[in-house]
């Protein structure tokens, strides 16, 4: 496990999706590499992620979204987060979030367009998400 | 409300929660339970699930069915169209959406008018309560083959209503298998009596000489689940049905990949709940079983997607399942085209035909039967002492204890202290037993499987272990093995 | 020439035959052996077939290798770099066009031309004799993977000479094995001689230092083929190769379809083949073995070719066979794209690697042996007996009398008397014995096999039911019913 | 078996190609069908189709190639053909006849342009051809 690098990350599943296996995989490795984990598990709501973020003075939001109607449940998101005062922050979501095999640059555009800072494709390896969030957040 | 029991429901019971049911979204209003009972008899043979099924294990044939669902009608009937013409389903499938199985319509209704909007499909699945009665009937008689409600509803009363008022002849879940792996906040006890309700309906229906098969689900959180433990809930569901008046009860099994472990786990399951419901008293019950291809993590590629798929029905035909359950070619991905679907039946198909005939007669799978037969009578019995001989109460009091623990699940009412790993030779194993009721004989059984693995990997058993196993398959391989071995 | 013998050719019985052999293209002068073995010699161990083989046979793993051969140098170092990178090959072929088999290095000449001109392959695989030694040493060189020449040549000893000073460490075929299958008009005494002169060579590479495995060419005509059929072929070559100093043998079978019978059949074949080469005073040969993934018509739609891909692969996981040989989702329409071949090896991998930690211990498993062992037995024994002791004149003998007798093989120099069947359960046994000298009890047994699968498909055993064998797995099933059925 | 329709079929596998087991079933199946076949069996050259033809008085040659070599192989035997005083003799092909999987309409076309009667797809059954052949030679 690599020293706590001080930066603090709320992760959860949204909407109404269950599948609980890669949230507990992405928590676990998340903190081997150092990071303050606050895990919502499944079925999180806009507001729950916004509430946890806010409470923790966290630095990034991770979305997991696998069941496919993740299109659905992120709308509005970074609305909301803007009015909650959450400004700017670093928002992330990846898992199989649209529904049936899409390409992928385009459903990337489409949750750009959303306001989410990285977009992830089905089966993105923990290591690939940490690299991003130390750039992203610059630890090291 | 009166304290939960295992006990048929009395119609007065049953009638006052009913009225209630029918008022939740608008589409209730138009079951009438008599007239369906006419359409119900008015189905052919050939479209009624259970014939079928039990013609099928008559034969020591395997029946082959995909899973599948789309939000619109027309792009339904042409999706299981295609799916009986093309991809030769011997059972069709309606796979429900999300919002549908947490009640919630109104966002359902919202996928719908997006997806007729976008052209589009933005539900993962059909929602059957908001298309009702009538809608559900364009399915039914747009084909030629028995059709199912598979989902995943921890309360599925009005969707039971719809869906059975609508002419299905097949519906799945159960009271632990559609709450714990399936919900987070949801109560044992009210599931238990959810699905009583939908269990005493299917007593009804059978009454009324309207054959309607229950099928408790199988593989649970599909995430390295020991034989035993998917196979406690299976039985206690289907004793639980039976109480009901359910008389046609599937029991199913998620593969876990292990030829022996996987064979062995079929036939077992077939026999305990035979024995189990003959013990009970509900003797007159058909019991018919359904193994489902690998059900966690797939590889990415489609070529390795078809061994996965391949090796799933080799289970299924070696162990002569009455059905197998289908995985396709895009599973890693997502909801898959009908093509991808029928590409995953023909592949099953190709290996049940190929194979059909052959049997397999191990020396080891004796011994796992006996294993898995008397790890599943130690969860079972727990059961009925916690209880006091009350199924519906020991359950509940199992799942609280982790006496019954389900691996990976969401529900915060399961206690998740028991973690499994593969053993050497890939079968599902106990790492850490948590408070599962096994013998010390059969507890050290365990723990020598794993450290034998332990040993082979030259390191201690971890949670990193379970994690290399969860991602095994999909990185191509059973065993979650350190990059060196 | 001497009458042909099962003897050690004499260094100059060799040379008075190879001054000949050069002079038979062009090419052939390029050949220096002293040179070589220099070549062989400067080569990383990782690029010589015999060490990674002997290395997996020892860790229990199976390797796997596709079959590729196109006919132009870059396109080949493409194609073949595509199989080691993307299809993740363990060992890489080139598998020989079919006119440089016929020794028609003119015609050969032409489809490279031709294959030039329209940017096309109009050859189905890769004339390395045109190509010559430095042809074949640009696929050595760029490729970090050993590479085996694959082919199906009667008279192979110009292309043996050429590939071997070209940096190949292994080489398929054999006297029996690429005539009866392979050829119309060839006689056996030529083949036998010929391949003893491949065989010499390969021993005096073996006595300089340079290990080349050999492998005679397991699955015969891939028709239905009975396991003890080419077991016989199978120790027999192994025998002859032995006498010339060839040290490392991989014996092959090709999968027949059920599963106990396959297990079966290879692991006798390696512990056949060791027996009788320690019994006949070669004890040093390091054996190994191959399964070919099946080798008969092939469904075309690429969902059921994955399938019969995937269910090789299990055979060759669950009896540890060294090597499997793969075929790909083209397989019933042509010669496969680069990127279907990988897809063969990827669906493969993901069974080996699922598999692999996983075995077989049947009832069936026992019996199957000691079947395939006693029948093989019989005909090992009977060649022995034909030659008076000498293999070579006894084999010949035993195949024109038919003791040795390949289903469908277009050479008329076999008999063809024996009609192979599937029984009940979709193994290979006979219908027809023709001439293969079996004892009583095992005639029983074969009659009664087929009798029980007769009487199940209410019809008489008749070559329809051969020809719906010959069918059936292109038609999706292993054993092939009346439609009845 | 039907009847013998007295048509005279001369069958067998071209070139360099020794792929045995589809011509014993056509032969088994063309005998079934009612006609007269000779087998001349694998790896037929060009002139001993042409031998067999006029020996037997034949109605038609069926040539197949599974091995890919068919165009290389089947090249200017209409030509052989007509020299050979068979101008106009039912001519068709089948099997694998190319090298790979290629668009079939370009590779009929071709077989087409070299005077080929009828071209078929890998893997046609015995009843499609003994169909064309009925047809192609009046029977029935
Ligand atoms: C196991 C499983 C289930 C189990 C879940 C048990 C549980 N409670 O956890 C059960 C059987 C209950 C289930 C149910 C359903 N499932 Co499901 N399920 C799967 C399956 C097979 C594996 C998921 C898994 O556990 N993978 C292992 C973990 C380790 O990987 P992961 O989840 O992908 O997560 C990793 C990465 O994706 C990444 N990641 C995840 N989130 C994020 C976020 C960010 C920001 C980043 C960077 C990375 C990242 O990191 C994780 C760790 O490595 C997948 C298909 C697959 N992947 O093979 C389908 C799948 C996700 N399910 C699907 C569906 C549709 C359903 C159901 C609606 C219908 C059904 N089939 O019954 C229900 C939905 C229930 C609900 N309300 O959510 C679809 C989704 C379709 C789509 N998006 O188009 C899939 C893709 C299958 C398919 N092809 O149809 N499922
Ligand atoms: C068995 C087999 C072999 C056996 C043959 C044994 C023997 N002597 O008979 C062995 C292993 C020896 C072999 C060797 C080779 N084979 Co091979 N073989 C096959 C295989 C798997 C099955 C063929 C078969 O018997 N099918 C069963 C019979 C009943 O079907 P059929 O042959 O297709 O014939 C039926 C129909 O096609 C049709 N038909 C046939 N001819 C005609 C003609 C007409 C006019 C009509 C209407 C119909 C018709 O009717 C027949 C009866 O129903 C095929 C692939 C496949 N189909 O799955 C490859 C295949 C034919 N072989 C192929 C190749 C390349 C070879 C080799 C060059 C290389 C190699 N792989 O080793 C050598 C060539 C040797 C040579 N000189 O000919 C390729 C041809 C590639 C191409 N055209 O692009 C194929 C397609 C495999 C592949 N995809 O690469 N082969």
């Amino acid at each position: 496990m690599e020293q706590g690098n001080g930066k603090k990350l709320v992760i959860g599943v949204i909407g109404a999706d269950v599948h609980a296996v890669g949230i507990r995989i992405l928590e676990f490795a998340f903190r081997e590499a150092g990071f303050d984990v606050t895990n919502l598990g499944v079925m999180v709501s806009q507001e729950e992620f916004i509430g946890a973020a806010i409470e923790t003075d966290a630095d990034a939001i991770i979305i997991s979204s696998l069941y496919g109607h993740g299109e659905l449940d992120c709308r509005g998101m970074r609305d909301k987060m803007n009015e909650a005062g959450l400004e700017g922050l670093l928002l992330y979501v990846g898992g199989n979030i649209v529904v049936g095999k899409q390409d992928f640059v385009d459903v990337e555009k489409r949750f750009h367009n959303m306001g989410f800072d990285r977009v992830f494709p089905p089966g993105t390896p923990p290591e690939t998400t940490i690299e991003c969030l130390k750039k992203d957040l610059g630890v090291e | 409300m009166d304290e939960l029991r295992n006990k048929k429901w009395t119609r007065d019971e049953f009638e006052s929660v009913r009225s209630e049911i029918l008022t939740q979204w608008p589409t209730g209003k138009d079951v009438d339970m008599e007239e369906a009972f006419a359409y119900h008899k008015s189905l052919p043979e050939h479209k009624v699930f259970s014939f079928k099924l039990n013609k099928a294990k008559e034969e020591g044939k395997t029946l082959i069915q995909p899973r599948a669902g789309v939000p619109l009608i027309p792009q339904m009937i042409e999706l299981l169209t295609y799916l009986q013409d093309v991809g030769k389903a011997d059972l069709l499938p309606t796979t429900i959406d999300s919002y549908t199985r947490q009640n919630r319509y109104n966002e359902a209704e919202v996928g719908i008018t997006e997806s007729e909007r976008s052209g589009k499909a933005m539900l993962n699945g059909f929602p059957a309560v908001n298309h009702g009665v009538a809608g559900c009937r364009m399915l039914i008689d747009a084909l030629d083959t028995p059709i199912q409600i598979r989902h995943g509803t921890p309360d599925a009363r009005l969707l039971t209503e719809i869906t059975y008022a609508g002419g299905y002849t097949s519906y799945e879940g159960g009271g632990i298998s559609y709450n714990i792996p399936y919900a987070k906040n949801v109560s044992l006890e009210a599931t238990i009596r959810d699905w009583q309700y939908v269990d005493r309906l299917t007593g009804i229906y059978e009454e009324a000489g309207c054959p309607i098969n229950r099928e408790p689900y199988g593989p649970l959180t599909g995430t390295l689940v020991p034989p035993f433990v998917s196979h406690s809930v299976a039985v206690i569901e289907a004793l639980l049905a039976a109480e009901q008046g359910v008389k046609n009860v599937t029991v199913g099994y998620g593969q876990c990949g292990n030829l022996t472990q996987d064979v062995a786990a079929v036939q077992v399951l077939q026999s305990l709940t035979d024995e189990y419901l003959r013990k009970y008293g509900y003797g007159d019950v058909n019991v018919t079983t359904v193994l489902h291809q690998w059900m966690g993590g797939f590889p990415q590629e489609e070529s390795k997607a078809y061994s996965v798929i391949a090796w799933g029905s080799a289970v299924a035909a070696l162990s002569h399942a009455t059905k197998v359950i289908v995985k396709t070619p895009h599973e890693a991905i997502g909801v898959p085209t009908k093509e991808a679907n029928a590409d995953g039946m023909l592949c099953t198909q190709q290996i049940i035909n190929m194979l059909g005939e052959q049997s397999l007669n191990t020396y080891g799978l004796k011994d796992e039967k006996v294993i898995i037969a008397a790890e599943t009578r130690c969860v079972l019995d727990k059961c009925f002492e916690l209880g006091k001989g009350d199924l519906a109460q020991g359950v509940i009091l199992a799942i609280r204890s982790g006496a019954l623990d389900i691996p990976f699940a969401p529900s915060r009412y399961n206690a998740g202290k028991m973690l499994p790993a593969r053993d050497n030779d890939g079968a599902i194993r106990l790492f850490h037993a948590g408070n599962v009721p096994l013998t010390p004989e059969l507890l050290d059984f365990h723990r020598e499987k794993i450290e034998e693995r332990a040993k082979y990997e030259k390191r201690q058993a971890s949670f990193q272990m379970v994690i290399d196993d969860v991602y095994a398959i999909s990185k191509g391989r059973l065993v979650g093995r350190p990059t060196n071995k």
